[in-house]
């Protein structure tokens, strides 16, 4: 196979599969789940080859239409896409052969969640993959358009408040991304990322820009103080959409105002480019603590879970200031090896939600009533993700907490060392005690429902995947690295292919 | 006598490997086992824990002729995953396969007909394995990791009878001991940012920080000896493990005898030594304080244990003041206090076994839980008792029991490093010991047994007890008499030790 | 430079912001919608004058038009009387909510000062990094035109939308029906219409439906050489079909099902089909080989016309068959 | 050039004027327009910016995104106002509530 295809035909699958996929599902909604899980196998396949090419041929760029950039819209894929391309693949199949277990209840929601959440998949991949601003705006309004609907999916009074807030925050939030898109192509006259690197100039444009289409995307990725939505949206949506939004949905803003930062905005100095990664430092530290005292706080599991996202998410943003504007490799790996965990026990942690929720009907942590032993493959799921989740070793988790700690260190940055560790004591806390309550019996002994197999190994196997991400390293490190995605701009390193 | 290292032998990479393996595997299908299979389960435990005794058996002689055991696994850029056997992990490792065989044992015939056991051995079998990976850590990363995978195997263990008391002990261990993860994770990063490399190296790899980042190192130091400490239970860090007893009786054995306590206190031999390396650690001036708390632990966990009436918390903090002699031993600077120390290492867990087998054998055969219930036992359990009385002695110190043993090495130690002291404390220490140990004696032997028994159970004949539960106790008291009673014959305990000392810690 | 048409783009501006502010703080919900209506109208306008004719076209079509009848649509369903399906509880609170305090409908008045003078302070920033884009980045004009020849149209924003930005149009094309799949998935479609259409209007749809029919294929074709194209000609479609459904007229029950569906997702799947199989010609993806751009991209946009026009007809009915 | 400055501080306006609305109000319906309002006012700027070059066409490209732009905002819209409409069949209400967290 890798003889026949190549990076860019890996790269073109990784769009059109989920994209046809979805159009097959709206289609014949009585083959979906099979057509699922079908395509979430092609897209593994995808993806796996896409890695394959960037381990041996270095990064990759697409003429899309063989215009090329500026005229065109151009692919880029490097480490930084192709390691986001693979957690979402791994989270994307688990959460694909968890979901017709969990719709077999549901056949109504069933029917819509398949083409929403392939579409969802093709707006991630096209994301991972778009070295075009604007492309990069039609992406996040597909992202967040299919998020809000999936969120809606359960069609609670909950659900759906929490969908409309989310569907508003979302809107808002591309438009402010779109706006600062607008100021750039009449700053620069181009969109594409390389491009603009090569021809950004620290100024009142670049500024502005910067600033709208921050605030943008940290209102799509819920740092801390907007958060506001996510515990809500996360809590109550069906357990595999909540799976994804926490494990996916919010990474994907991520990435862009990482990629932004990294290749457009980093190296312009000033005032504003030392202030920002400071200022988005504390927020990410108080998010980690609030998050986490909040999430200690909950009764009910699905909205614990929720919380520590919000906490989660701020440990990515530690990043900024420990990388600083000299880009120390280090704390980038960190943030992205604390991403690629997340994404996979958080996916795992959600999905045992869903099964305890199925198990026992309602998800009181107080109530758990002997899960450990009456569900023991979706307990042990929920416990290894909180292992990565507390930092714990092995995980992946632990190697991301390592490497940020080890940056802190370096730099003399004790405050933020405290918040790291302070955020993992306080994640083992809400972690062990929903594990804690999972131990003892209720007063009166409740019965069942049955849950699938397939429901609890898929969250198992996504949590152990967060534990093998801690050993990762002899061909993740490598791969980060494809493109040099922390250092150089797109287009210094671009040119070589 | 010790023949040259044959350098063109590369290490043998699987023996390591295959003592993890011998405890992991089987614990892992035991986890898949149905609860009814107690043949197929039991012959899992019984033959994880017999292979991993011959190997370590099998590594012990290698070790004596120098031969050389390794493995590695990159997990990061420039840190490995590192399994490295010395003489010093032997010492670790032949007391946890010991005493895990014997405490499996124990826990089959303690834990007949009980409600998931299935779980219990398998997360039983985890915890072994996260101890022998303790031992046999080559770095402190790989330290780290074995030592919070010891947390979190114990966790369940701990709550494991599912009760309302048992949930709030287990949340409290826990929070003891991830916080104490926490600082001995930010000690190791901090500490790699400084030396570059975390390899456990005989006399430490930090000399040549000293003199740039003295009061870096001094803080390192107390953030690694907080992390280690607490799972040593050194005062003020103790409070968890006397709740913790609300465990079953092996777990309680495992804990306080083998696994947690010991790597807490092992942990602080490896920092001590193979870290900052005990010369310079006297140099920044942090042995003393540390011989202070040990030397104040020992006397506070004597004290407390004066006043309980419950056996088991009385044993608890009974350990809380023994763990310390090794602390204590570490501590003191100089070859016979270290070989005082680590002798205690293994002495201690031999000894505290016995007693609380014993303590669980009371429970299970005649339901007692405390001292005031135990007049008469004697005569209703002789063999037990008798096991328990030797591991009285042992604690006590007098000879020819082990216990004797370790506190002479200590009491000399201390003198040889021109401190007087630590007698006063050792000796202090014995008479408490003597104060809150005897009694228990005198009531059991001495004093009219009651009527009935607070809930007895029958095990057919004229049984004491069922063999399962009795064997254990007989074994190892037998041993910590032999071990005394034998103790400059070659790969013993003290001999050991003194090996230990000779080619690792006090090098030419 | 006269002064004149200045003058009228200032009153133009002013109207614009005026309906604005009308539009979003008018006390009943009708207005408001009516203004925002007048407002797409007036934008449309202003397009024209900044010589964009296509966006005119699709303001007005898509911005004024679609949109305000989904909001009239919308307003319609929320209206107490007009729903029939609501049970009393709803009705009650609804009646609550209609009798409004202030704080009800709008935040505080302090917060909402604190809100203002923030934007203000925006505002002036963006204003600011505006003013200093006044000298002119060289655009993509040059480019546009240079490479319009092999683009296979001759006029350069279809060339933009359907050749050298494909990609972008494609995904756009999924966010329709992506909104589709969202609004089924929420509910049934409303009985609505059930009763018999007034004549008048039946009439008028039957004289007008075909007339529509027509004016959207003028509007693919033209695409090609002036403004025009797909979008505009789907809406225009999408409200021949609203009409249609309007005066009564309704899709078969087995049309419903799958065929339905299958004209929904015609121009995604066939843009996507074209896309893809081009690279089966050593083509790049969305590549069209020489020679080929022309009758390829008149495909897509015969597919995409019809899908659009059948996704927004559908997006104004609202819910599932 | 000038009539084109004129359009892009009404953009600027309309940008304000649909933030200020989608913070202030509360009716949903209101706030789905001052969505509407703030895409116009990028669009404006986005697409007005272009005729700021003197004479000759206006930059296709930009036109050719606030074409899509419009599309998508379309698209928006329609899911927004069919969400506000089943939140309204679910709760009754057209605002969003806002302790939405317990239960």
């Amino acid at each position: 196979m890798p003889m026949l295809l190549n990076g860019a035909d890996w790269a073109t699958a990784l769009v059109f599969v989920p994209l046809l996929a979805a159009l097959a599902c709206f289609l014949v909604p009585r083959a979906a789940d099979w057509l699922g899980v079908l395509a979430a196998l092609l897209i593994l396949l995808a993806t796996l080859g896409l890695v394959q090419d960037l381990l041996s041929d270095g990064p990759l760029r697409v003429a899309v239409g063989g215009w090329g950039a500026p005229l065109g819209i151009d692919l880029w894929a490097d480490g930084l896409s192709a390691a986001l391309l693979l957690m979402t693949a791994l989270v994307g199949l688990g959460v694909s052969v968890y979901a017709p277990g969990y719709f077999a209840a549901h056949p109504q929601q069933q029917r819509w969640f398949w083409p929403l959440w392939l579409l969802l998949w093709t707006a991630l991949n096209g994301l991972y993959l778009s070295a075009d601003l604007f492309n990069l705006y039609v992406m996040l309004e597909v992202l967040g358009l299919s998020a809000a609907a999936l969120t809606a999916l359960s069609g609670s009074a909950t659900g759906l408040n929490a969908a409309m807030r989310y569907l508003l925050v979302s809107l808002l939030g591309s438009a402010a991304y779109l706006l600062g898109v607008a100021l750039l192509y009449h700053g620069y006259g181009t969109v594409d990322i390389a491009l603009l690197g090569q021809r950004i100039e620290a100024g009142a444009v670049a500024t502005t820009a910067l600033l709208v289409m921050a605030a943008g995307l940290l209102l799509k990725t819920a740092l801390l103080p907007f958060h506001f939505w996510l515990p809500p949206a996360h809590g109550s949506a069906p357990a595999p959409v909540s799976a994804l939004l926490s494990a996916l949905v919010i990474k994907a803003s991520f990435y862009l105002l990482l990629r932004l930062w990294l290749d457009l905005f980093s190296g312009l100095g000033g005032l504003l480019a030392a202030l920002l990664p400071e200022l988005l430092g504390l927020l990410g530290a108080a998010a980690v603590l609030w998050g986490s005292v909040q999430a200690l706080r909950q009764r009910r599991l699905k909205l614990l879970i929720a919380y520590s996202t919000v906490a989660q998410i701020g440990y990515l943003f530690l990043g900024f200031p420990l990388a600083g504007v000299q880009a120390e490799e280090v704390a980038w790996r960190a943030v992205l090896y604390l991403a690629l965990a997340h994404g996979l026990a958080k996916a795992a942690m959600f999905l045992s939600a869903g099964n305890l929720l199925q198990f026992a009907g309602h998800d009181r942590i107080a109530d758990l009533d002997r899960a450990v032993q009456r569900l023991p493959l979706t307990l042990t799921a929920f416990v290894l993700g909180g292992i990565s989740i507390m930092g714990l070793p092995p995980s992946g988790g632990f190697v991301g907490k390592w490497l940020l700690l080890e940056s802190a260190f370096t730099q003399g940055r004790w405050g933020f060392a405290i918040v790291v560790l302070l955020g993992g004591v306080l994640a083992a806390g809400y972690v062990f005690k929903v594990v804690g309550y999972a131990f003892t019996p209720t007063e009166i002994a409740q019965e069942g429902e049955a849950v699938p197999l397939r429901m609890q190994w898929s969250a198992l196997l996504l949590a152990f995947g967060a534990i093998l991400l801690g050993f990762s390293a002899p061909w993740l490190w490598p791969l980060l690295g494809v493109g040099d995605p922390f250092g150089l701009p797109i287009a210094e390193v671009g040119a070589a292919r | 006598m010790i023949p040259a290292i044959d350098a063109a032998l590369p290490p043998n990479a699987w023996l390591p490997l295959l003592v993890l393996a011998s405890s992991l595997l089987p614990g892992l299908v035991i986890f898949f086992l149905a609860e009814q299979r107690y043949w197929t389960r039991t012959l899992l435990n019984l033959a994880g824990s017999l292979v991993k005794l011959l190997l370590v058996g099998a590594m012990l002689w290698g070790v004596f002729h120098q031969q050389q055991y390794a493995a590695s696994l990159p997990l990061l850029p420039g840190l490995d995953l590192v399994l490295r056997v010395r003489p010093l992990s032997l010492l670790f490792l032949s007391l946890s396969a010991g005493l895990w065989l014997l405490t499996t044992l124990y826990a089959i015939g303690y834990l007949e007909d009980s409600p998931n056991r299935s779980r219990f051995f398998g997360f039983f079998s985890l915890c072994v394995t996260a101890t022998v990976g303790v031992a046999m850590a080559g770095n402190l990363l790989t330290f780290l990791i074995f030592f919070e995978l010891l947390t979190l195997t114990t966790y369940p263990l701990v709550v494991h009878r599912g009760t309302e008391e048992a949930r709030r002990a287990g949340q409290i261990y826990l929070a003891h001991t991830v916080i104490a993860g926490a600082l001995l994770l930010a000690g190791t990063v901090w500490l790699y940012t400084l030396a570059g490399t975390l390899t456990f190296t005989t006399q430490g790899f930090v000399a040549d920080l000293v003199e740039r980042h003295r009061w870096s190192l001094i803080a390192i130091f107390v953030l690694l000896i907080i992390g280690v400490g607490v799972k040593a239970a050194l005062v003020p860090l103790q409070s968890w493990l006397p709740r913790a007893m609300v465990a079953p009786a092996p777990v309680s054995a495992l804990l306080h005898a083998v696994a947690v306590v010991k790597a807490g206190a092992f942990g602080i031999v490896l920092i001590v030594y193979d870290v900052f390396g005990v010369e310079v650690a006297a140099e920044l001036g942090v042995t003393k304080p540390l011989a202070l708390v040990a030397a104040f632990t020992i006397l506070y966990g004597s004290v407390r244990a004066l006043f309980q009436d419950n056996l088991k918390r009385r044993l608890a903090f009974s350990t809380v003041s023994q763990v310390s002699y090794i602390v204590l031993g570490v501590a003191i600077v100089g070859p016979l206090a270290t070989v005082g120390g680590l002798v205690h290492l293994v002495h201690q867990g031999v000894m505290k076994i016995t007693l609380f087998f014993c303590a669980g054998n009371l429970a299970e055969t005649l339901g007692i839980h405390k001292v005031s219930e135990m007049n008469g036992v004697g005569r209703r359990m002789p063999w037990t008792m008798l096991a328990f009385s030797i591991g009285v002695f042992g604690m006590i110190g007098l000879p020819p029991v082990a216990g004797f043993i370790s506190k002479w090495y200590l009491g000399l130690g201390g003198l040889e490093a021109g401190l007087h002291w630590p007698l006063f404390v050792l000796a202090g220490s014995s008479l408490l010991n003597a104060a809150y140990f005897l009694p228990i004696l005198h009531r059991a032997w001495f004093c009219e047994p009651p009527e009935a028994w607070p809930e007895e159970r029958d095990f057919g004949g004229n049984k004491e007890t069922a063999w399962l539960l009795l064997l254990p106790p007989l074994v190892t008291a037998a041993l910590s008499l032999l071990i005394g009673l034998f103790a400059s014959m070659p790969f013993t305990p003290l001999e050991w030790a003194r090996l230990i000392a000779e080619r690792e810690f006090y090098q030419p | 430079m006269s002064l004149l048409p200045l003058a009228i783009d200032l009153v133009l501006a002013l109207t614009l912001l005026w309906l604005a502010w009308r539009a979003l703080n008018s006390p009943d919900l009708f207005r408001a919608v009516v203004l925002f209506i007048a407002l797409g109208l007036v934008l449309g306008l202003v397009w024209v004058r900044l010589d964009a004719v296509d966006i005119a076209l699709a303001e007005i079509a898509l911005g004024a038009g679609v949109t305000g009848a989904l909001l009239l649509a919308a307003l319609a369903k929320l209206q107490p009387a007009a729903s029939q399906t609501d049970e009393l509880q709803t009705a009650e609170l609804q009646t609550a909510e209609l009798q409004t305090d202030q704080a009800a409908v709008m935040a505080p008045i302090a917060l909402r000062l604190f809100i203002a003078l923030l934007l203000l302070a925006f505002l002036a920033g963006l204003g600011f990094a505006v003013w200093q884009l006044w000298v002119p980045a060289p655009g993509l004009s040059n480019l546009v035109e240079a490479r319009l020849d092999e683009s296979g149209v001759a006029y350069p924003v279809t060339a933009v939308l359907l050749n050298f930005r494909g990609y972008d149009t494609l995904l756009e094309l999924a966010v329709l029906l992506l909104a589709l799949i969202g609004v089924w998935s929420l509910s049934t479609a409303p009985h609505l219409g059930d009763e018999e259409p007034e004549p008048a209007l039946a009439a008028l749809s039957r004289l007008l439906a075909p007339l529509m029919i027509l004016v959207a294929a003028y509007l693919v074709w033209v695409g090609a050489y002036a403004p025009g194209g797909a979008f505009q000609a789907g809406s225009v479609l999408g409200a021949a079909g609203v009409l249609l459904r309007l005066s009564g007229w309704r899709l078969s029950l087995s049309a419903t099902g799958w065929p339905l569906r299958l004209v929904l997702v015609l121009g995604v799947a066939v843009f996507a089909f074209i896309g893809l199989a081009v690279i089966g010609f050593d083509q790049p993806l969305l590549g069209y080989p020489p020679g080929w751009a022309k009758p390829a991209i008149l495909a897509i946009e015969l597919a995409a016309t019809l899908s659009i026009g059948a996704i927004l007809a559908a997006l104004f009915i609202g819910g599932r068959p | 050039m000038s009539s084109v400055l004129v359009f892009a501080l009404a953009g600027l306006g309309l940008i304000g004027l649909g933030l200020y609305g989608l913070l202030v109000q509360r009716h949903l319906l209101r706030k789905v327009l001052a969505f509407n309002v703030i895409s116009s006012g990028i669009f404006l700027l986005l697409a007005g910016l272009a005729r700021r070059a003197p004479g000759a066409e206006p930059d296709p490209v930009p036109q050719a995104m606030v074409l899509t732009g419009i599309v998508v905002a379309v698209a928006a819209t329609a899911l927004a106002l069919a969400m506000m409409l089943a939140l309204r069949s679910a709760t009754g209400r057209t605002r969003l509530e806002d302790h939405g967290d317990e239960d």
